[in-house]
């Protein structure tokens, strides 16, 4: 085993390679949707000079402990998860946290910070951060649903629940997406909503809801969100990287699969309008849902 | 030889006939005299079980006649067993109802503990004798004065009741006389050791003929389903001792007539349909009844009759198990529910209508009372750990041992029904707020009412906790019934050997 | 309608009373082993009772007979209690049509006849037919006919009270002594004389002459409260 | 003296003293109340062996009593939260009505639980159910709250369970003539094939009734909400459990005994599955915290009773283990409602708001529950959780698991609603007065918070009795096999090591907020929840801002169609018509004496036409 | 039991037509007819008369059918009174069963005793709802 300087110096690099890819692919984001409608939008390193905006900023006021303790919450999540998650194949990259957890943990350490910012919100007492929380729950309610039934299914498929081993599984019988396809189906479908990008951003809608949980927060509370969101982006596609398309060899192979994975809910949000909750979570009930089953099923034939 | 039987009956006669004169001369005597009465008579019959349980049963002839001839009474440990019970019962009652009521004026008084003690002394009658036209005499003693008793208080509703007991009454006692008839006319005796050992001689159909009139007139007595009609509206009516001295003394003589009949005058084999089926209906038609009643005591009276279905289905079954359960539900509803009927009326003791809605938090009141009657209705619902459940156990496990899973069945979902109005009662009593409105105000229970109501909570209790030392009674009563070869023996050989 | 039910039921029930007791097999063989033949010739030689349905009465069913009068004393003093009120008022009492003279005086004439009828029914009532109830019955409707001639006469309740309630006793304390003397309650202790007697019967007679008083006594009593209720 | 029978009279003693001494004073009932309790637990937790049995002899059946292992798990829980609920009791009930009888009644069904556990005999665990059934019956009533219906009812499925267990018991006593259950268990081969299907069946009936299955859950919110809370942490932590015991007996010793047996399993596994889904989602609509918390129970119940029907060893582990994390959390949770109720007056979410500065400690220990009972690592629940799903994963149900993540998923709906409405949001003035619950209410609550942390962490130490109590139901030893002293293992050899993650996560967490919380703290101040900006304005003082009424209003959109039809209107109208029913048939006593004369002679008709069939 | 009463009831005419001969026969149906009808019209008059009254005079009818039965049963063809005069101790076989004939006497006595509290009740009751029909004293039910 290890050490535990090593230990840390691992955790230390993860977390920057993740903030940097996240904060990039934002980015990138905010650019190609500028692109698509047709306005030249900010550079793809924005984010990096917002994220030191955020951080060198003066904070007047807070409103008690919660407030604090909310985005730590929100980061514990993301950085776990991140831990959690191997980055690369069989151990290139540090095996920080890989064989202490496995995808049942890593289902609820994901929930972990979206409670823990909710509680935060709810500290602050602004109307418009509750409701935007409670539109967030209910909609994770939704999309969680048929990301577990895909899970389920390939865990249950593979006798496993380690993330790690899936990996392995890939070595022999190639990417998970097409052996299995309907999980990765009802999987993508799901990342649609865990993304929060339109037609699911209802939760944070900037307009109407002041943006939601993150009002309220500016200076390090907003920054601790930032970062703490694109190393949670990371964290998610690293994760499907690693599930469906059989994990990378090295850095560049994950990026190239990743922002490949990033590319379905940018281009799926910049043509569709926003859903009220409902509709979110009835969407997420129907078809989505209708391939887990599927994909269920499929794991119960093999 | 502590006494004879037949001093069960002389004595209380003697009393109720010598009581007007000593009225005269002292006011008092007329409370006290029944109350030692009735003390002795508890006595001599608790010491005459005692010896019968160590020796033999008892078999006593009068004038001089052996029993085919003269009427006889018999003092075996069934007997023994609801005699005591019965005049144990009469003395709480009557501790009870000392100035109770109307019972401060001195007329009332004294035809109020006359009727009582004849009540006791026939139903003590009809328990141990043993000549089925001495039993018709004492039924209708009991008939009478418990029609005088229905109609004690004036300027109530208590003649209705009274009267339709006694068109019921005399009635039954009309198809009572039809079968002593038949009897009679058949095998020309009236003794009933001796129709017992006759009876396979007689014409089967007129033996059936003659155990439906039976049934008949001793079914009011019994408060069996179709004739029980009197029986709401005199426990109602009656002053709430009597209440209790119906379903604790009267209720069971005819109960144990009517299984006297079954089981030893006709000598049937095996389970006993008949008694199945009127026991099963009375018992659902009474406690469905029951269960949406605004009147306290009308609640208890049917509850009292839902329990004497149980009873007779539980002899019905015809096995010693059976018959134990019976007895044991007998005991325990002699005690029980004279213990709810007594506090019951404390507590409605300031109103004539007995709404239930009346005595809402008067647990905050009378909260003595108020424990007392909770007690009673959770033993009388069979929760334990107190006395109703072990009769309630027994009771089924002998329906168990027929594999009679029906009427388990049916038995256990009507109690549910026992339990829901039982309880709405206790959550009246105890968890509602009394309120000036439509509560009355309480009343202060009189000394020897709470010690009557203290011995028979601890009765409960005692059973409740150590059923054993009841149990072996019982046992002992069950066999004397289901013997009935040995009962013909025990009366018709004494008669031989009585030298003439 | 209801009328038409009922006679319906009565038909059916008729039916079967008929059947049962019409048909010539009721009570085919009703002396075998039956109790009768004993008393009849146990009354003359234990006994010595000329009339055997009084013997059976008072001794050999003695103690239905106890209960009987027992009956009658409770609905004597259940006619009491039922009609209870506060006061009696004696003399007051409703009468529809007052007595002619003719009754009146005859009544003068015939009571003392009527006491003394009932006086010898029951007095007699071991050797010829009647006894204790049917006497006590007769002086009872000598009663009733002074009440009906005179508005004002009144019997003492506690006169009336204190006979029955010493024939009770009487009664009781008799089959008490029977109790002592002779081992069973209502034994016939005393020596029974010569058949046909008047002294004879042992207490059977003594017996009856008490139920003759309490019945004497307590149907005048039924009788008396009944005449003063005022409906 | 057998220590069992020492405690026992240590108990009658105390309730006896707890009652009469306390009608002289409240001091000397508080001290023997605590007593009583303190000594007994000691007494069972140093000197109570579970190899000891007593026997002895009513009415002819022999009766034994004597402590099991499986027994043993349970009493831990009984006793352990006995002692803190009391200690929390005597403060919060202060005031209250008729204080005497609650302690005397709590004591009670603390013995009658114990009761329950140590006897061996079906009539003596018969006789205690009945004494507990009817103790918390007083104990729900005692509010004088909606008495008629909420009591009756619980009455009423108390007593349907109770006799559909007296008649299999009867049954049993009758066919075998020993009312042993080591007897019965033994026996039960011979028992006729419907038989076999029946006396399950009933004892089933029997135990779901109070451990509030589905079809027989009715009860639970309307008693649980209306006893006294300090009773309700008992009565949802501890009495509940019971059923869960006699479910564990039933369905390991009998169920498997029965030739294709397996679908009772299998029903009462999708019971408990559906039960928790439905209990989630009433849960969440709920606006009273203890209704809420009453569902919720139901819901963590059927968790419960789906890992105790799997049966598999890692299912049975998951269901008691849950067991016991259930009677921490949830008994914290309602000791916390009791503590908010007592100091603002009221459970109710729309009304009370912003009470973390008020009552902060009440907030810590609702927020760990709260993340226990959400099954978040790295509290307790979550343990309970992760093996449970391993466990369904393991013996294929695919589509069961599925339930369950749905209804676990929902319950973070209410968790945040229970926070959220009590604690967070909007100060309003009307609550500026509140104080922080007593320190006799709010240690326990900690203490218990921190329980459910440590169990998170080392669910070894309660996993050691569990374990023995399966191996006593005749489970192979679980120990290195599915779990450690801080490991975790399913079938497949996957496991999860709680140490390192849990040291990483207070790392990371309290990093981030050392640095939120000082970065520039000197020249950042505090300012109330009115203080922001609400789409550009600042509200008044006096201006209600507080958003709590619809909470979760598009989520019920979605879920309406489910929500519509509730099992209570159906049992409702059943009674009413049976009430009806039985309304119309007593008229048969018309009050006119010649009516009854005529019944006469119809019924002497009656049996002379039928006597040929009724003699 | 076994017998059914079809059977009895279509040989009961029969057996009354050839026993009718004998008188016997005739006084003894006679005598059980007459109380069979009186026990009948007693029943009518308490299951329809509505007037109290009514209905105790139809209990006493009943009554009296009944007493006529119990002495019916205790009659022998051609006998005598069941007492001894003197010369006739031996005429033991031709007297009447004197069994029924004491049982009749306490059976009356006792009728005798329930009519008088139903007639001191009828009182009460009239004083308390002044009004004598039954249906219409109904206070108590249910």
């Amino acid at each position: 085993m290890e050490s535990v300087g090593y230990y840390i110096l691992g955790v230390i690099v993860t977390i920057i390679v993740a903030f940097t890819v996240g904060l990039t692919y934002m980015g990138l984001n905010r650019k190609i949707t500028a692109r698509v409608q047709n306005r030249k939008g900010p550079p793809f390193y924005q984010n990096f000079i917002d994220a030191y905006k955020l951080a060198s900023k003066e904070t007047a006021i807070h409103h008690g402990f919660m407030q604090h303790a909310g985005p730590a919450f929100l980061m514990v999540a993301s950085i776990m998860s991140v831990l959690i998650i191997p980055v690369l194949n069989d151990g290139k990259w540090f095996p920080n946290l890989n064989f202490n957890g496995d995808l049942i943990f890593l289902l609820y350490i994901m929930v972990f910070g979206p409670l823990g910012m909710a509680l935060g919100a709810g500290q602050t007492g602004n109307p418009n951060s509750a409701i935007g929380v409670t539109r967030g729950l209910s909609q994770m309610v939704g999309f969680e649903i048929p990301w577990v039934m895909a899970l389920v299914a390939l865990m249950m498929q593979y006798q496993t629940t380690s993330l790690v081993d899936l990996m392995t599984v890939q070595q022999t019988t190639g990417w998970l997406m097409f052996s299995s396809p309907f999980a990765f189906l009802a999987a993508v479908l799901a990342m649609l909503g865990m993304f929060r990008y339109s037609p699911f951003d209802i939760v944070g809608a900037p307009t109407e809801l002041a943006s939601g949980p993150a009002s309220e927060n500016g200076g390090k509370y907003l920054f601790t969100m930032m970062s703490s969101g694109s190393i949670f982006a990371f964290a998610k596609l690293t994760l499907y990287v690693d599930l469906f398309m059989g994990g990378a060899d090295n850095l560049i192979e994950l990026l190239v699969k990743t922002f490949t994975i990033y590319l379905i809910p940018m281009l799926y949000g910049m043509v569709s309008p926003r859903y009220r909750t409902e509709q979110a979570i009835r969407y997420f009930w129907g078809w989505p849902l209708f391939f887990g089953f599927l994909a269920l099923v499929h794991a119960m034939v093999f | 030889m502590v006494g004879s039987p037949v001093l069960l009956i002389a004595i209380p006669l003697l009393a109720a006939f010598l009581i007007p004169l000593l009225g005269m001369v002292w006011k008092e005597s007329v409370r006290i005299i029944p109350g030692l009465v009735l003390a002795y008579l508890t006595f001599l019959s608790a010491s005459l079980y005692i010896e019968v349980i160590n020796t033999d049963t008892i078999v006593e002839i009068i004038a001089g006649w052996r029993p085919p001839w003269g009427i006889n009474l018999v003092f075996s440990p069934l007997t023994g067993f609801l005699t005591t019970i019965m005049t144990f019962m009469g003395f709480i009652v009557w501790l009870y109802s000392y100035r109770f009521k109307r019972n401060v004026e001195f007329e009332a008084a004294k035809k109020y503990f006359i009727f009582l003690m004849l009540l006791v002394a026939g139903s003590v009658g009809i328990v141990i004798t043993g000549d089925i036209f001495n039993q018709f005499v004492f039924i209708e003693i009991v008939g009478i004065s418990a029609y005088a008793l229905t109609a004690f208080y004036t300027g109530r509703d208590s003649a209705e009741a009274a009267f339709k007991y006694l068109i019921m009454g005399s009635l039954s006692a009309s198809a009572l006389l039809i079968a002593i008839i038949i009897i009679y006319s058949q095998l020309g005796t009236l003794n009933m050791a001796q129709i017992a050992a006759n009876i396979d001689n007689m014409n089967p159909y007129y033996r059936i003929i003659a155990m439906i009139f039976f049934i008949i007139g001793i079914g009011v007595e019994a408060e069996i389903f179709p004739l029980n009609g009197w029986a709401p509206d005199a426990y109602t009516e009656a002053p709430g001792p009597v209440g209790g001295a119906f379903s604790g003394i009267v209720a069971k003589a005819g109960i144990y007539a009517m299984v006297r009949m079954m089981f030893t005058l006709f000598d049937i084999e095996g389970p006993m349909k008949i008694l199945i089926v009127i026991g099963l209906i009375t018992l659902i038609v009474a406690e469905t009844s029951a269960l949406r009643q605004e009147k306290l005591k009308r609640m208890l009276a049917y509850s009292s009759i839902g329990q004497m279905g149980l009873v007779l289905v539980a002899f019905g079954m015809g096995t010693k198990a059976g018959v134990f359960a019976a007895l044991f539900l007998m005991l325990n509803h002699a005690i029980t529910k004279p213990m709810l009927f007594l506090s019951g009326s404390f507590l409605t003791f300031n109103t004539t209508e007995k709404y239930i809605k009346q005595i809402t938090g008067m647990a905050k009141k009378m909260p003595v009372v108020s424990i007392i009657f909770v007690l009673g209705a959770l033993a009388i619902t069979g929760f334990p750990p107190f006395s109703g459940f072990w009769s309630k156990m027994a009771f089924l496990s002998a329906a168990a041992d027929e594999n009679l899973l029906f009427i388990m069945a049916t038995i256990l979902i009507i109690s549910i029904f026992e339990v829901v109005y039982y309880f709405r009662v206790i959550n009246r009593l105890f968890f509602f707020e009394y309120d000036d409105k439509i509560s009355i105000e309480p009343h202060k229970p009189g000394f020897n009412g709470m010690i009557a109501l203290f011995v028979l909570a601890f009765i409960v209790l005692m059973i409740g906790f150590y059923p054993s030392s009841v149990t072996g009674f019982i046992d002992l009563a069950a066999d004397d019934l289901m013997n009935t070869h040995q009962y013909i023996d025990k009366v018709l050989q004494l008669g031989q050997t009585i030298i003439q | 309608m209801k009328k038409a039910i009922v006679i319906f039921l009565l038909a059916v029930f008729g039916f079967f009373l008929a059947v049962t007791f019409l048909d010539p097999e009721f009570e085919i063989d009703r002396n075998r082993n039956g109790v009768k033949n004993v008393y009849l010739e146990k009354t003359v030689s234990e006994l010595g009772t000329a009339n055997t349905v009084t013997a059976i009465v008072v001794n050999f069913r003695g103690f239905d007979t106890l209960g009987e009068v027992t009956v009658l004393f409770l609905a004597a003093t259940a006619l009491g209690s039922i009609l209870f009120k506060k006061r009696h008022h004696i003399g007051d009492r409703t009468v529809l049509i007052p007595a002619s003279s003719i009754v009146s005086a005859g009544a003068k004439l015939i009571f003392p006849a009527i006491i003394l009828l009932g006086a010898y029914v029951f007095i007699h009532g071991h050797l010829t037919p009647g006894g204790g109830f049917q006497g006590g019955t007769i002086i009872a409707t000598g009663f009733l006919l002074m009440l009906i001639a005179y508005r004002d006469f009144s019997i003492s309740h506690n006169i009336l009270s204190v006979i029955e309630s010493f024939a009770g006793i009487g009664f009781v304390v008799f089959g008490l002594l029977g109790f002592m003397n002779g081992g069973t309650f209502l034994q016939n202790f005393m020596g029974t004389g010569v058949l046909n007697d008047l002294i004879s019967g042992g207490v059977i007679p003594i017996i009856y002459i008490l139920v003759g008083f309490k019945v004497a006594a307590e149907l005048t009593g039924l009788i008396y409260t009944i005449l003063h209720e005022k409906g | 003296m057998e220590t069992i029978l020492t405690i026992f009279i240590i108990f009658i003693a105390g309730i006896a003293g707890t009652y009469f001494l306390g009608k002289l004073n409240g001091i000397l009932r508080s001290v023997i109340f605590i007593a009583t309790l303190l000594v007994t637990s000691w007494l069972f937790f140093t000197a109570v062996s579970p190899d000891v049995i007593i026997e002895f002899e009513v009415m002819g059946i022999m009766l034994s009593w004597g402590l099991t292992p499986l027994a043993y798990v349970f009493a831990i829980i009984v006793f352990g939260l006995s002692i803190i609920i009391g200690i929390y009791a005597v403060k919060a009930m202060e005031g209250q009505r008729s204080l005497n009888f609650f302690f005397a009644n709590f004591l009670i069904s603390v013995m009658a639980m114990f009761g329950i556990l140590i006897s061996n005999d079906l009539i003596s665990f018969f006789i205690f159910w009945e004494i507990m059934s009817w103790s918390s019956y007083f104990m729900v009533v005692l509010n004088h709250k909606d008495v008629q219906r909420s009591g009756i009812t619980y009455i009423i499925f108390c007593v349907i369970g109770a006799y559909a267990m007296m008649m299999a018991i009867m049954i049993i006593y009758s066919s075998t003539g020993s009312v042993m259950i080591g007897d019965f268990i033994s026996n039960f081969h011979a028992f006729s094939p419907d038989m076999k299907w029946l006396l399950p069946i009933l004892l089933l009936i029997g135990f779901a009734s109070k451990a509030a299955l589905m079809p027989m859950h009715v009860w639970a919110p309307g008693a649980y909400s209306n006893s006294p809370m300090s009773y309700t942490a008992l009565f949802s932590g501890a009495l509940s459990k019971m059923g869960v015991y006699g479910m564990v007996l039933v369905m390991i010793m009998i169920v498997q005994q029965i030739p294709d047996g397996y679908w009772i399993k299998e029903v009462i596994a999708w019971l408990g599955g559906i039960t928790s889904a439905i209990g989630t989602l009433w849960a969440i609509k709920q606006d009273d915290a203890k209704r809420m918390l009453a569902y919720s129970s139901v819901a963590q119940l059927g968790y419960i009773i789906v890992g105790v029907a799997i049966g598999t060893p890692l299912a049975m582990l998951a269901g008691l283990f849950l067991a016991v994390m259930h009677g921490i959390f949830k008994s914290t949770l309602f000791m916390v409602v009791g503590a908010i109720e007592r100091q603002t007056g009221t459970s109710n979410f729309t009304e009370v708001t912003g009470l973390i500065r008020k009552m902060p400690w009440t907030f810590l220990a609702a927020l760990m529950s709260i993340i226990a009972l959400a099954g978040i690592p790295p509290l307790g629940g979550f343990i309970g959780k992760w093996m449970l799903y391993e466990s369904l994963m393991g013996s294929n149900h695919y589509l069961l698991i599925i339930v369950i993540f749905f209804s676990s998923t929902a319950a973070f709906l209410y968790c945040y609603k229970f926070l959220f409405g009590f604690f967070l949001g909007q100060e309003e003035k009307e609550w500026s007065h509140v104080k922080e619950a007593p320190a006799l209410m709010v240690v326990p609550m900690v203490l218990m918070a921190i329980f459910s942390f440590v169990l998170g962490v080392f669910p070894g130490l309660i996993l050691k009795p569990i374990n023995e109590g399966m191996q006593f139901l005749g489970y192979v030893s679980t120990d290195n096999r599915f779990w450690e002293m801080s490991m975790i293992f399913n079938d497949w050899g996957n496991q999860v090591v709680m140490e390192p993650i849990v040291y990483t996560i207070f790392a990371i967490f309290l990093f981030f907020l050392i640095f939120l919380t000082l970065k520039g703290y000197k020249n950042t101040r505090y300012v109330t929840t009115k203080d922001i900006s609400s789409s550009g304005e600042i509200p008044r003082e006096d201006e209600n801002f507080t958003f709590i009424t619809g909470f979760m209003q598009p989520f019920f959109r979605a879920v309406a169609p489910v929500m519509k039809r509730q099992i209570d209107k159906y049992y409702n109208s059943f009674g009413k018509g049976l009430e009806a029913l039985f309304d119309f048939t007593r008229r048969i006593y018309n009050g006119n004496g010649q009516t009854y004369a005529l019944y006469f002679v119809i019924f002497v008709i009656l049996l002379l036409m039928f006597r040929d069939s009724l003699f | 039991m076994q017998e059914c009463t079809a059977v009895r009831s279509c040989n009961l005419g029969i057996k009354t037509l050839y026993f009718s001969m004998d008188t016997t026969e005739l006084i003894r149906i006679g005598v059980y007819g007459t109380s069979i009808l009186l026990i009948l019209i007693g029943l009518y008059a308490v299951l329809t008369k509505r007037s109290l009254i009514k209905i105790i005079i139809g209990l006493s009818i009943i009554d009296g059918g009944i007493h006529l039965l119990l002495i019916g049963i205790g009659y022998i063809k051609n006998g005598t009174a069941p007492i001894f005069s003197p010369g006739s101790e031996n005429a033991v076989a031709r007297m009447v069963d004197p069994v029924p004939q004491a049982l009749v006497l306490t059976a009356i006595v006792i009728g005798f005793g329930v009519t008088a509290v139903a007639l001191s009740l009828v009182i009460r009751l009239y004083r308390h709802h002044n009004t004598l029909k039954i249906d219409e004293i109904k206070n108590l039910k249910w």
